[in-house]
């Protein structure tokens, strides 16, 4: 299977394109795109890391060594699709619109962070796993009802695949030839748990074939292999051929949250070592390098941009006002039935009106 | 004098085909999903001629997977539409519990309003019709218990109709509980063309002053029945059709037992951790004076819903309201 | 994909051996075996129907059509082996050692009907569709740690595909390595629904690439082909090579149940010409016919014999003592507890005592 | 004079490790399964160092599959084994409801006896720790309200240990809910060695003779509280943690109720369809005429668990539970 499902890249950790078929495909503007999007996420994820750290936000999930993937794959969208990540996916959601004040502010717990931007279809990040695969299908499907060209994206794990509802939106997708993108970022863990324990597999590209859908591949550390892929299978979408499962092989540098401690169950030293083959930034810049794009003042100068706007995203953060105690009862119906209604009054009355 | 009102005589089924008709016609959005819903028209027959109606897009037989297609259902009612999917048995509904749960009772509370799902789940319920296990249950409390999803359950053809409609128009989930024992089993005169009951009010179906009888779906002709007899007995008993299971409508309880002072709950659940306790809990937090004697539960025991060869022995009878009556009475 | 899982016969519809590598294997005892074990369900079968509509048992889940399937892999087993039937193997389980009379009185809506002869391991009819997968799965995990070589068998129909749990159960055997065979009677209806409304794929078989495990479609009126590659599944299993996925082509003649109408969504005219080319006692009768095996006198014998166990069983349904209130009570817990205990209590007494 | 026990001082979480422990040693037959419980110990650590010290296939590492380890445990439960199960957080047993529902809590009547479920499925519960959505769900009344399996909750170390002996003892299928609040906030000293508690049988904290506190798991600290704030003002409160919540101790609570008339119900689960209506309930039933004010029940509001940032409104505080002893006091 490994045969039948190769690793799709376009350029090499060295930096090199291999696939001369993308020559033309890779101008100098998708390449300035790339990079700033993805060193805009690695500067965001770092620093949410150390704000955990410090106490300012909650449990934090990072996506260090993931950018390509979720890069690639949110950059290929329309504006008007659908998106559906996972609580690691908030790099895709930021290259697609979403606020950093309000990822913050979710990572902060606040419901607000699940607002996304007026007319930008992002759900909030997937808690429960795999829960998020039968939503993209159904929004999918609801675009197809409605004669659109729009598509959705649904995110999630290696892990995930071993859900039900993985296998259940995808079967329900291939059934109504819904147009959506299953798109998976194998990080080889599943928080401790190796790929070998969690199926028996040796691909997850290939769990397309028990759908009949197309299904590949690809480095997900190659950010153009993602985005070439991700095009293909949205425009297959939006030609109403239905659904494809995207497998994204990566890893995770970090942590599976800030709560977890990857040493108990690897090797962290050996983690980092792959930084050096398979860094999507690292090969980016390679990249970059290799064919003449490469300009210190200007990676300067998205590096500066991106602290700029992160540092100005926590200040938002940390100035939004303080959570009030009214919103958890009024946004549980359209509108508040008598016993949250009486809930509401008696601790409103209790604490002393809505004011905290 | 009241114009007139043009009636169908109907069965509980029938009238919820009647209502979606009527919601397909008029809301383009509305689409109905699950399992042998079309071409079939459901295993009752509540969908019967619809899918030939409206087309395979808007009454649509999905594969064998609840998660699946309620899932969907969440990412459609996102998405401009309001799906009204049926499962088959309610006790077939536990594999979309978690989508359920985690997701179409929560997704306005997570985005603040953002995101809503307007979608209805219908699902035949109840023993009592010779069925195999697990096409039994009676597990509404599951639901009461889910913050953010309204629980719906009607007894009779009409207030099917008025109540199904109410609840496609619901901005909000519902779960929509058809007793299947009271499908075919008497018609009512039902209002043609489109009505709709309040989600959260309950009728009072007997008026009476000695003891309040509460209960909804397929136990009001028991409930019904035990008044009847007690009747012969001088013995006046209020019969209250609850209607809607969440939110509970508190005004009607209270009123009624503050007037009779003796309640006796009839619910075919389990015991422990049934509806009846919720009802006791309003009892008890709106009427504690005027209580005269503590309230009788008439329910199912803590037991699973036995094979159909039990299920008699499981069913509250109307001997056993009869008994919980007099005992309500003699306190 | 229906090329790479070609429909697997060892006999055509016209009895003729076509698979040569098994002309020696097919013994007179074998042929005899499969050909009374068939007729025997088949009388069943019928008799159960129309004792449903003599209101002498409840809603009754027909399998005629599906005999070759059930018989060829029930006798596969050996007698230690697991089963795990669906509400529609009764003919598997009769083929596997369970009692006719406690088969009727499931149907009859007894819990009794579920309690196996002592020593057959038979899990009660699955109910809630492909939930019994996982636990075919667990057992046979269960087989693997205890160090036998005993297996288990999950039946289940083609819309069992679509749930979750086929999907779970068929991901944890593979990797676990649980001795179990998966074995799916594709009658490509789940009720209404025809197969190509569940699935986009051509087969069920292809689902096993998901998993990484054997998969095979047999022609499932050829109990034969049944027979052997069901041997060869639980073979590997019984090695230690894990798990298999059988898919067994067929069809139901009658309806999904007693309560359905399948008028309504299927030409039930079409579906008895089927009979001619596909009814697995016919073509076993002509196999018998063609290689000199028929004899009518046994046949007759073979007829009349489960005939009149059948009408045995019947009696001894129906001399079954009634149904005891109490029992109802007794086998939720080990021990009663006390909301159990008071309600058995006052319903005893309510209704004077155990006796109804 | 009784015979000292030697103890060690524990957590809550290290007690459950002990108690898995002592049950791997036991009882070859013992196996635990879940998500990240091997190498990883478990992400709380409740099984740490289990897996390297009894191996891999008696702790065993499952895909991310609840729907299929459950499953497989009741197969596995079935035949021979006595399966440990962790679900990671309470709020992700949903995808397994199912299989719980229908299959493990149901074997044995199904079968009347001859196919039985001696499982654990330990789930940690509970709001307060700043954990992301569904990590918080307190929902222990979806499965008290299932026939056919018990539901236990201890809130301190030494109940966490015997209890948990007791339920991997059981012969039935005991849902096991670990307060992830307590699970560090303190230590205790336990008794070393096996020891177990009765299933069923709740445990008088605190004696008191003017009002009855009744709660359980995360919520008994603040019950305490409370009950040491109204000290101060002369209230005397007795505190009773139920420890198991199916069956609920009935024999505990009406005696309580009846010495003191007044009841404080606490649990952070929402309000509707609560377990606290079931304590209601035996009140009702057995102590009606005991009462001296309608019985308040201080709980979670009918609303999902919010998002950390709002969580400390969700949950009941002391000065609720203060208020509420106030009002059973005034009434
Ligand atoms: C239904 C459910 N079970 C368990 C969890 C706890 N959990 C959170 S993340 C995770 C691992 C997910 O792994 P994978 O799908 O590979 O995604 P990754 O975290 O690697 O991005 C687990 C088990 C959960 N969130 N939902
Ligand atoms: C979880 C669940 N959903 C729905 C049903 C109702 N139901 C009973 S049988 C059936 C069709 C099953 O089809 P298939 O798996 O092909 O098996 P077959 O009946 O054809 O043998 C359905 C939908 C059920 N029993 N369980
Ligand atoms: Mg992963
Ligand atoms: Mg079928």
């Amino acid at each position: 299977m490994e045969k039948q499902f190769p690793i799709l890249q376009i350029i090499d950790p060295n930096g090199n394109i291999i696939d001369e078929n993308y020559e033309n495909e890779i101008t100098e503007h998708l390449i300035k795109t790339f990079y700033s999007h993805m060193v805009r996420m690695r500067v965001f994820d770092r620093k949410a890391v150390s704000l955990q750290r410090q106490g300012r936000i909650g449990t934090y999930a990072p996506f260090e060594g993931q950018e390509a993937a979720q890069a690639g794959s949110a950059l290929a969208l329309n504006p008007d699709d659908w998106m559906f990540p996972t609580y690691r996916d908030h790099g895709a959601a930021m290259a697609f619109g979403h606020s950093l004040k309000s990822i913050l502010l979710f990572w902060n717990g606040r419901n607000e962070g699940c607002i996304p931007p007026k007319g930008k279809n992002i759900f909030p990040p997937g808690i429960p796993i795999a829960t998020q695969i039968p939503h993209a299908a159904g929004a999918a499907f609801a675009e197809k009802l409605k004669g659109t060209r729009n598509a959705s994206i649904a995110y999630f794990g290696d892990g995930a695949t071993s859900e039900g509802d993985f296998h259940e939106g995808l079967n329900f997708a291939s059934v109504v030839k819904a147009p959506v993108v299953f798109f998976n970022e194998n990080n080889q863990y599943a928080i401790s748990v190796p790929f070998h324990k969690q199926m028996n597999s040796k691909t997850i590209a290939q769990k397309s074939l028990a759908y009949d859908i197309p299904g590949v591949r690809v480095d997900g550390n190659d950010v153009f292999a993602v985005y070439f892929q991700t095009m293909k299978a949205l425009e297959a979408a939006r030609n109403g051929e239905g659904p494809s499962l995207i497998e994204a092989v990566t890893w995770r540098y970090g942590a599976h949250t800030t709560a977890d401690d990857p040493s108990k169950y690897r090797d962290q030293a050996k983690s980092h070592q792959r930084r050096e083959i398979t860094d999507p930034i690292i090969r980016l810049e390679r990249f970059m390098k290799n064919y003449g794009f490469f300009d210190q003042v200007w990676i300067d100068m998205v590096q500066k941009e991106a602290a700029d706007e992160i540092d100005q995203a926590i200040k938002e953060m940390e100035q939004f006002p303080a959570a009030k105690p009214g919103d958890i009862f009024d946004f549980v119906f359209a509108k508040l039935v008598w016993p949250i209604k009486q809930q509401k009054e008696e601790y409103l009355e209790m604490i002393g009106g809505d004011k905290k | 004098m009241r114009a007139a009102i043009k009636t169908q005589t109907l069965t509980l089924v029938q009238a919820i085909n009647d209502a979606l008709r009527i919601m397909l016609q008029e809301n383009q959005n509305v689409i109905l999903m699950g399992e042998d819903i079309g071409k079939n028209g459901g295993v009752f027959r509540a969908t019967e001629g619809l899918q030939s109606e409206f087309g395979e897009d808007r009454v649509l037989d999905t594969p064998l997977s609840e998660a699946g297609f309620i899932g969907a259902a969440i990412g459609m009612a996102v998405n401009g539409f309001i799906p009204v999917a049926e499962i088959q048995f309610l006790g077939f509904i536990y594999p979309a519990f978690e989508q359920i749960m985690t997701h179409a009772s929560r997704l306005r509370m997570r985005t603040m309003g953002h995101y809503t799902v307007p979608m209805v789940i219908r699902a035949p319920y109840g023993a009592g019709v010779r069925a195999p296990e697990i096409h039994c249950d009676s597990t509404e409390a599951l639901f009461t218990h889910m913050p953010g999803i309204k629980v719906v359950c009607p007894s009779s053809p009409a207030d099917a109709k008025g109540l199904l409609i109410a609840a496609i128009e619901d901005p909000d989930p519902v779960l929509f509980l058809e007793p299947m024992r009271c499908y075919r089993s008497s018609r009512e005169e039902v209002p043609e063309g489109k009505y709709s009951i309040e989600i959260g009010k309950g009728k009072k179906l007997v008026e009476g002053t000695d003891v309040t009888i509460i209960s909804w779906g397929a136990m009001i002709p028991v409930a019904l029945k035990a008044a009847e007899e007690m009747k012969i007995q001088e013995v006046s008993c209020e019969v209250i059709d609850l209607r809607t299971l969440y939110p509970l409508d508190q005004d009607l309880i209270s009123e009624s037992v503050q007037k009779t002072g003796r309640t006796v709950i009839v619910h075919e659940a389990h015991s422990t951790g049934g509806v009846g306790n919720d009802v006791l809990a309003i009892i008890n937090d709106t009427s504690f004076l005027y209580q005269k004697a503590p309230t009788e539960r008439v329910t199912g025991f803590d037991t699973p819903v036995p094979y159909f060869g039990f299920e008699d022995y499981y069913l509250p009878t109307e001997k056993r309201v009869v008994k919980a009556i007099e005992k309500v009475l003699s306190f």
